[in-house]
């Protein structure tokens, strides 16, 4: 093949590529934009925040999340194998574009950052949610590492965004410390995953794993699980799970309510992703029953697709076939050892979490250690995914779309959440959660609607957090039942422990809201009465309440979008 | 070529890798155990700049450079800058606590253990034969790495093409997409290092509901804004100079 | 030691070596990180640690010191590292000089605002 | 299909939706303008009223001489799940539907001393109405779950918002305990879920399996057509030798049938899940030792909640107990018969001495609720225990005894809070040793209280007499010591009833503050006390009402569960040593075996074996002793 050959090949492949990378092409110019707009002298007339929310629109539209529906959405690698594409990244993609809009929306009604700040602030936002958009499809371990740094150096700023303030720096500070030592790690991780396996593409990596992983030495094995404990590392601090969390609670506090809601979503959710792209790219190689059980033809076909060299790949693929059979059977250990690891860190993380939260008197440290929590609950939707991911698909399924549908319901109460967070600090000017003691009698709608949030968050039905945890918990018990695995009986009985656990403090909160006297020396009357913000409030709190009556479509959607990446 | 020129190449390899790899891990450890920031700055100059010939010595020329241009000749700066701007000097040196050299050293040195019996472990990475091999075949020719790099950079491969293990020659993926991206990540970087560490502009004073939100947020923690604006303005205007040169610098470079 | 052949002293260059001065690197880095008050020596170890990990990649990569090769990918991806290290670097240390503005000090452990 | 069972369950919950929107006319401390609350609170009872009309017609519509479900309603909701709409009746859920819809007319008319927050008090009243009719009509397991914990939001805030001094304590006290039940019911549920598979039970059908076909043979389960389609496309799969995924359910009719005719359920399993579930409900029962909520939560409620809590709330968790916990974990409840019974006679023992040692009036009755309630878990736990001397009829009359129990328990302890609250009303205060002679100085009140406290006793001719007298019959056939110390609590009960009442009614005079509040009660009090004694009456004299309704039901669901004994328990063990051709048996039966019991004499026709006299035996005179033995205990 000659450099001609090569370079027409590219030009396809990259033309191909570019019709699945348009929501991030647009998070791309809408930085751009924000950059130029500001170099006229309009900018005293044009509000930026339009900018912004129109880039944000349009990315969520190009994200196009009802291609999914009806599991249309076939695996594909672009951009020469770097990212894949398929139902789960373009759900996850959405979800957190559509995040961004509801965001973009939030910090104008609660003034947050204001006009002078917001075109610098809306570009980190922005480059952030390119990163996660990119966590969610990276194939490639350098992308891993890159889309990780996209996502967290912005936000390391955004956490400092309100400068001058004490808190606000030494949050920044801590967490671009902290996370540029996870990333490090992490990094050193990847090095020895890559060396070992003489590879950086995931799938090839799976399947030098499978072909390597039975005559492996014990110091192979060692370098293998270091490197995978390393790794871990990094994905960790980006889930904030134990005990990787210690940055959250003191972040979440120093920071305002408004990147908490940013951190404590969009980045679990894209965190969350990221590691369910790891956890399949190096346990499971797709599609290769499919080429099995069909004709061999079939196979350079999809191989031309996945990767960059196609007419020298097709005769050893044919080779490769052969063994294929056995090839998800033979990364069956990794497969285990993610699956415990995520297992044993989800029970730890969310007892902790739970546990913490109990002595918190600062609302936002009281929702960070609540964030860590959930990022227990969700990645505990993981350990059937791997369990079972290489003998039983419809349980690996079921966990997956469980985890998915945790999260869209997790964006809801959790922005609901932190919105009343901020809405009441304008208000009253205070973050303690003694402070809102009685607050029911001056603003009964936002309460409510915080109530309504938290309960969510509790899991009881029928508000959608039951949903979520139903799915994740039904599915780790469908995994029990399909392996006999006792640690997944022992997770589904922590998380059921867990759950109960949680109440107490949740109900705190709902407690002095609505059943105290109003705090001495608060005075909300001074502020206009409902507008905006209540109309905000009920549009994020009324999915949380009325998801149950439209809990088919929401899962057939969520099973759609997981459909085509693990069969 | 005759036998003795043969071992003395092979000799000069050892050599310089001995003495790279020794400057580095020696100024390493220096950096590690002085309290003096100012030092440490330099010893850490030094310990990444022989890491450069460890660079050369493992045939990447290019990256070897690129370690030298940016990572000593740009970022080190950056952080001695940083070092500059900050070091009064009440915080030139700063003890570390007792208790934590302990933990540290116990922990450190469990994981170094750890990995290098990891590393050395693995006989596929000690094995010589390859490496004796390759040297003994090294031609003047083969060490042109600069080429294959910009192609993968523009997103097409070269090398391993004609790769034993059909696997790996699968899995090489061209890197178009992050040389791009990485681009507009360096802006977003920039302009969000730019955004801390300027002083507030206040050209217009902020309304409605924005100005409740920041006077609130002053309240709770009783501040004020005079007081912190004042101190930041002298040095953090500086800064944003020499931020912004080496940020682009360093975008200039990784374009290249 | 680590079944590594030390006899004779100058044996050739493999892999392991660069292993064992990334390895070394990287745990002083990380020691540094754990151990410095000052937050630009914390930096100064992440620097480290990054490198610790470039030079295995690079080591990796070297079709000098081994058969099956991680390539390219090895430089490719230390030369994104190296700049990615500068672009955290840049940040880093500006919400460090913000800290230093804000509290007037660069001492990590007098960053106790938050806590609870 | 009618809709009258989802009107009967959402209307208060659209009511209530509607009345958020209302004016709420308060003051500074929340307190409503009287014409508000007479219109937030008027609005309530007439909606309350219009449920309860409602469920009349369910009554008078009900077909008694069938034991299967009736009217029900079933729609899919989310097929990915299987789980589907499914709403029914039967002899078991009516009377229990009944009360609840009666109780809340008349803990609304007890509402009129509520003051403050008149607006959201009713709100939530009338969501609790949804969850707690919603409970005893659901029949698919993910409903009746959500339906369980649907109520407890209202609950909490309705006990910690208009509750007594330490209202926030117990409300989340109430609030905690019901959750961890709530938990572990649902890992209960997902274990369950999981291991089902409703195919097995068309799996004998033969010949051209279609949806029809199997709709007839399991119409009875009333699964969703969708469901049927689906098992007949399994069976005819299965028949080809294909490979078929399960159909997991939860219709808790299929899920009996499968615990009962299968072995999908296997015996660990039951026993695990049926001590989760029995554990989810014996906290809402309450029996010892997960009884330590009530008396906090009883005694902050305001009086209508009281009522509410126990005239209805604790019957939850009997129902959970008969509807769920026997049918499908069939092993469990058998193994663990000692377990149930002895936390029954417990939980009897316990409550009636802790009421002794009460001086708080509204403490003793929530003590008197614990040990009443007991009769229900003991009646229902009479199963097994002498498994050599098995007679499945008198398990029929302790479910009957306990169901019983149930009804009389909620009329007479909803009064007793009622008149423990209009007392409360006037003096503000519970100290029984400050009381006394309040029989000179309110005589109509006092002779309501003695009425409903007499029920309470048990007294002959009063609701509370027919419950324990079937509960201690059914447990003298199994386990005479049991039966004495469960006749020994009535004694009990007699003292810390008679020293009540003693106390706070004769007396030589009223020595207690607030003398000068003490009046006659008013008409609307007198109309609720009147109405209440009047059930205790009815139910008390003529018992047929209620069992003529129920004993159908409960037959159907004994026999179904003798057969089962017979079948698995029985001829095991008394094959002990023929293990082998018993267990072919079982297999036989396994796949011959349905669930309709009106199909199982043709069935039976298969059977071989000695369990076959058995099950002939106690099918052909199931159902007739309870009645004959309730005629003749009545008056």
């Amino acid at each position: 093949m000659n450099l001609q050959q090569l370079i027409k090949q590219l030009a396809n492949d990259s033309t191909e590529s570019l019709s699945w990378f348009l929501p991030e092409i647009v998070l791309c110019a809408v930085i751009m934009l924000l950059l130029l707009v500001r170099l006229f002298d309009g900018k005293q007339r044009l509000d930026l925040w339009f900018v912004a929310i129109a880039g944000s629109v349009v990315s969520f539209l190009f994200s196009q999340p009802w291609l999914v529906c009806g599991g249309g959405v076939e695996r594909t690698e672009i951009f020469t194998g770097l990212l894949v594409i398929d139902g789960f990244t373009i759900a996850v993609r959405s979800i957190i574009l559509l995040f961004l809009v509801l965001f973009l929306v939030f910090t104008k009604i609660s003034g947050i950052p204001d006009s002078d700040d917001s075109p610098d602030i809306y570009t980190l936002v922005f480059g952030a949610t390119l990163g996660m958009c990119l966590m969610v499809s990276s194939n490639h371990l350098l992308m891993i590492f890159l889309a990780i740094e996209m996502a967290s150096v912005p936000s390391y700023a955004l956490a400092g965004m309100l400068k001058g303030r004490k808190r606000g720096s030494e949050a920044a500070l801590k967490y671009a410390i902290y996370g540029a030592g996870a990333a490090g790690v992490m990094l050193y991780g990847i090095s020895l995953l890559a060396g070992l396996t003489s590879s950086a593409h995931l799938p090839t990596i799976a399947l030098q794993l499978a072909e390597n992983l039975g005559t492996m030495s014990g110091s192979e094995q060692l370098v293998l699980v270091l490197s995978g404990l390393l790794i871990s590392v990094g994905l960790a601090f980006k889930l904030s799970a134990v005990p990787f969390h210690f940055w959250a609670p003191d972040v979440f506090h120093g920071s305002c309510a408004e990147v908490n809601a940013f951190l404590s979503i969009a980045s679990k959710a894209a965190a969350l992703g990221l590691l369910v792209r790891i956890g399949i790219g190096v346990g499971y190689v797709p599609g290769l029953e499919q080429e099995v059980a069909q004709d061999v033809e079939a196979g350079p076909a999809v191989v031309a697709g996945l990767l960059p060299v196609a007419e020298e790949a097709i005769e050893p693929i044919e080779d490769s076939v052969e063994q294929e059979v056995t090839v998800n059977e033979a990364l069956q250990p990794v497969r285990d050892f993610i699956g415990k690891l995520i297992a044993l860190l989800a029970m730890i993380t969310c007892t902790f979490g739970n546990l913490a939260a109990y002595s918190q008197t600062n609302i936002k440290r009281l929702l960070a250690y609540s964030t860590i929590a959930h990022a227990g609950y969700m990645m505990m939707a993981i350990a059937p995914l791997m369990s079972s991911l290489g003998s039983d698909y419809g349980v690996a399924e079921g966990a997956l779309s469980g985890l998915l549908l945790y999260i869209v319901v997790y964006v809801f109460m959790n922005l609901g959440a932190f919105a009343v967070v901020a809405f009441l600090r304008n208000y009253i000017a205070s973050e303690e959660i003694a402070d809102y003691s009685g607050m029911i009698r001056s603003r009964p709608y936002i309460v409510i609607c915080l109530v309504l949030a938290l309960f969510s968050l509790v899991g009881l039905p029928p508000l959608a957090g039951f949903l979520g945890k139903f799915a994740v918990f039904a599915s780790i018990a469908d995994a029990f039942r399909a392996t006999d695995a006792t640690y997944l009986l022992v997770l589904l009985l922590v998380g059921g422990v867990n759950t109960a656990l949680s109440l107490y403090y949740y109900l705190r909160v709902a407690k002095i809201m609505v059943m105290e006297e109003p705090a001495e020396g608060v005075d909300i009357e001074q502020y206009p009465k409902a507008g905006l913000e209540a109309v905000y409030l009920v549009a994020i709190t009324l999915p949380t309440a009325l998801l149950i009556f439209f809990w088919n479509p929401v899962h057939a959607y969520v099973v759609d979008a997981v459909k085509a990446l693990i069969s | 070529m005759g036998i003795l020129a043969a071992v003395n190449r092979v000799y000069w390899h050892e050599f310089f890798f001995m003495l790279f790899a020794g400057i580095s891990v020696v100024f390493a450890v220096c950096v590690l155990l002085t309290q003096n920031i100012v030092r440490m700055a330099f010893y850490l100059v030094l310990s990444l700049g022989s890491t450069a010939g460890l660079f050369f010595l493992a045939g990447a020329e290019f990256v070897g450079a690129m370690q030298l241009m940016i990572y000593v000749g740009g970022t080190l700066v950056l952080l001695i800058f940083g070092v500059m701007l900050t070091a009064q000097q009440r915080y030139v040196k700063m003890n570390t606590h007792p208790t934590d050299w302990v933990l540290a050293t116990i922990v450190g040195g469990s994981l170094l253990v750890l990995l290098i019996g990891a590393a050395a472990g693995v006989d596929s990475w000690k094995d010589a034969s390859a490496s004796k091999k390759a040297l003994a075949e090294l031609d003047v020719d083969d060490a042109r790495t600069a080429t294959p790099l910009g192609l993968a950079l523009t997103g097409v491969r070269v090398d391993k093409l004609d790769s034993d293990d059909p696997a790996l020659a699968n899995g090489q993926s061209g890197y178009l997409l992050p040389f791009i991206i990485v681009s507009v990540h360096l802006l977003v970087v920039l302009i969000g290092a730019a955004y801390m560490a300027r002083t507030k502009r206040s050209a217009t004073a902020p309304v409605g509901r924005a100005e409740r939100a920041r006077l609130n947020i002053m309240q709770m923690e009783h501040e004020t804004d005079d007081v912190v604006y004042s101190a930041s303005k002298q040095s953090s205007s500086s800064l944003l100079d020499s931020d912004q040169s080496q940020a682009e610098e360093s975008t200039d470079e990784a374009q290249e | 030691m680590f079944g590594l052949e030390i006899t004779p002293v100058i044996a050739a260059i493999t892999v392991s070596h660069y292993l064992i001065v990334g390895a070394i690197l990287f745990v002083i880095g990380a020691v540094c990180m754990a151990t410095k008050r000052n937050a630009l020596g914390i930096l100064m170890g992440i620097e480290l640690v990054l490198n610790g990990a470039n030079i295995n990649f690079i080591a990796f990569g070297s079709p000098y010191l081994r058969d099956d090769n991680l390539g390219l990918d090895g430089q490719l991806i230390s030369l994104f590292v190296i700049v990615l290290a500068a672009a955290e670097a840049a940040v880093a240390l500006a919400i460090a000089l913000n800290f230093y503005n804000n509290h007037n000090t660069i001492d990590i452990d007098r960053a106790d605002e938050l806590k609870g | 299909m009618s809709a009258l069972i989802s009107t009967i369950i959402f209307l208060p919950t659209i009511i209530a939706l509607g009345l958020g929107f209302m004016p709420s006319k308060k003051d500074e401390d929340g307190v409503n303008d009287p014409a508000n609350k007479n219109l937030l609170l008027g609005i309530t009872l007439v909606t309350s009223i219009v449920v309860m009309l409602l469920t009349f017609v369910l009554w008078t519509s009900f077909d008694s001489e069938s034991g299967a479900i009736q009217m029900a309603e079933n729609l899919a909701w989310i097929p990915s799940f299987d789980i589907s709409y499914l709403m029914g009746l039967d002899g078991i859920s009516l009377p229990l539907v009944l009360l609840t819809s009666v109780v809340s007319v008349l803990a609304i008319g007890a509402s009129w001393s509520i003051n403050k927050h008149v607006k959201a008090y009713c709100v939530l009243f009338l969501l609790l109405m949804t969850g707690m009719l919603g409970v005893f009509m659901a029949l698919d397991f993910f409903l009746f779950y959500i339906f369980w914990e649907v109520m407890l939001l209202p609950m909490y805030f309705l006990i910690g918002i208009w509750g007594g001094p330490r209202r926030e304590y117990a409300a989340i006290k109430f609030f905690i305990y019901t959750l961890v039940g709530g938990v572990l019911m649902l890992i209960a549920i997902l274990m369950l879920y999981f291991s089902s598979d409703v195919t097995e039970l068309a799996q004998h059908i033969e010949g051209d399996v279609t949806a029809e076909v199997v709709q007839a043979e399991l119409g009875n389960l009333h699964l969703h057509e969708t469901t049927y389609v689906a098992i007949a496309d399994n069976v005819n799969n299965a028949a080809a030798g294909e490979a078929v995924e399960p159909i997991h359910t939860f219709n808790l009719r299929a899920l009996a049938s499968i615990g009962q005719t299968t072995e999908q359920f296997s015996v660990t399993l039951q026993r695990w899940a049926f001590l989760l579930l029995f554990i989810g409900f014996i906290i809402k029962v309450p029996s010892i030792p997960v009884h330590t909520w009530l008396p906090d939560a009883h005694v902050e409620a305001p009086t209508p909640i009281s009522m509410i809590l126990a005239g209805v709330l604790l019957k939850m968790g009997g129902y959970g107990i008969i509807r769920i916990c026997y049918p499908i974990c069939p092993h469990g409840g058998y193994d663990l018969a000692y377990l149930v019974c002895f936390l029954g006679v417990a939980s009897m023992l316990y409550g009636a001495f802790a009421a002794l040692a009460q001086t708080d009036f509204k403490r003793l009755v929530a003590y008197s609720s614990v040990s009443h309630m007991g009769y229900v878990v003991l009646g229902m736990g009479v199963w097994s225990i002498y498994a050599p001397e098995y007679n499945g009829d008198y398990w029929a009359m302790g479910i009957t005894g306990a169901m019983y129990q149930m009804i009389g328990h909620g009329i007479s302890s909803a009064g007793m809070f009622f008149m423990v609250g209009i007392i409360y009303d006037r003096v503000h205060h519970r100290n029984l040793a400050e009381f006394g002679g309040l029989y000179g100085k309110m005589p109509r009140y006092t002779a309501l209280a003695m009425g409903l406290f007499f029920a309470g006793l048990g007294l002959p001719g009063l609701c509370g007499f027919i419950g324990e007298v079937l509960v201690v019959l059914s447990v003298w056939n199994f386990s005479k010591l049991l039966a004495i110390l469960s006749a020994a609590v009535v004694i009990l009960t007699a003292a810390y009833i008679l020293w009540c009442l003693q106390r706070v009614y004769l007396g030589p005079q009223y020595n207690g503050p607030h003398e000068e509040e003490i009046k006659p009660i008013n008409s609307r009090e007198f109309a609720i006390g009147g109405t209440l004694l009047g059930l205790a009456i009815i139910f008390g004299v003529f018992p047929n009402i209620l069992i003529s309704r129920m004993d159908d039901t409960i037959s159907a669901q004994v026999s179904d569960l003798n057969t089962w004994t017979q079948k698995v328990k029985l001829a095991n063990a008394e094959d002990a040593e023929e293990a082998g051709e018993a267990e072919e048996v079982a297999d036989d039966e396994v796949h011959a075996e349905e669930a309709d019991h009106s199909d199982s004499h043709d069935s039976e026709d298969a059977v071989e074996g000695e369990a076959e006299d058995a099950v002939e035996a106690s099918n052909a005179d199931r159902s007739e002793p309870a009645i004959e033995q309730l005629s003749a205990l009545a008056p």
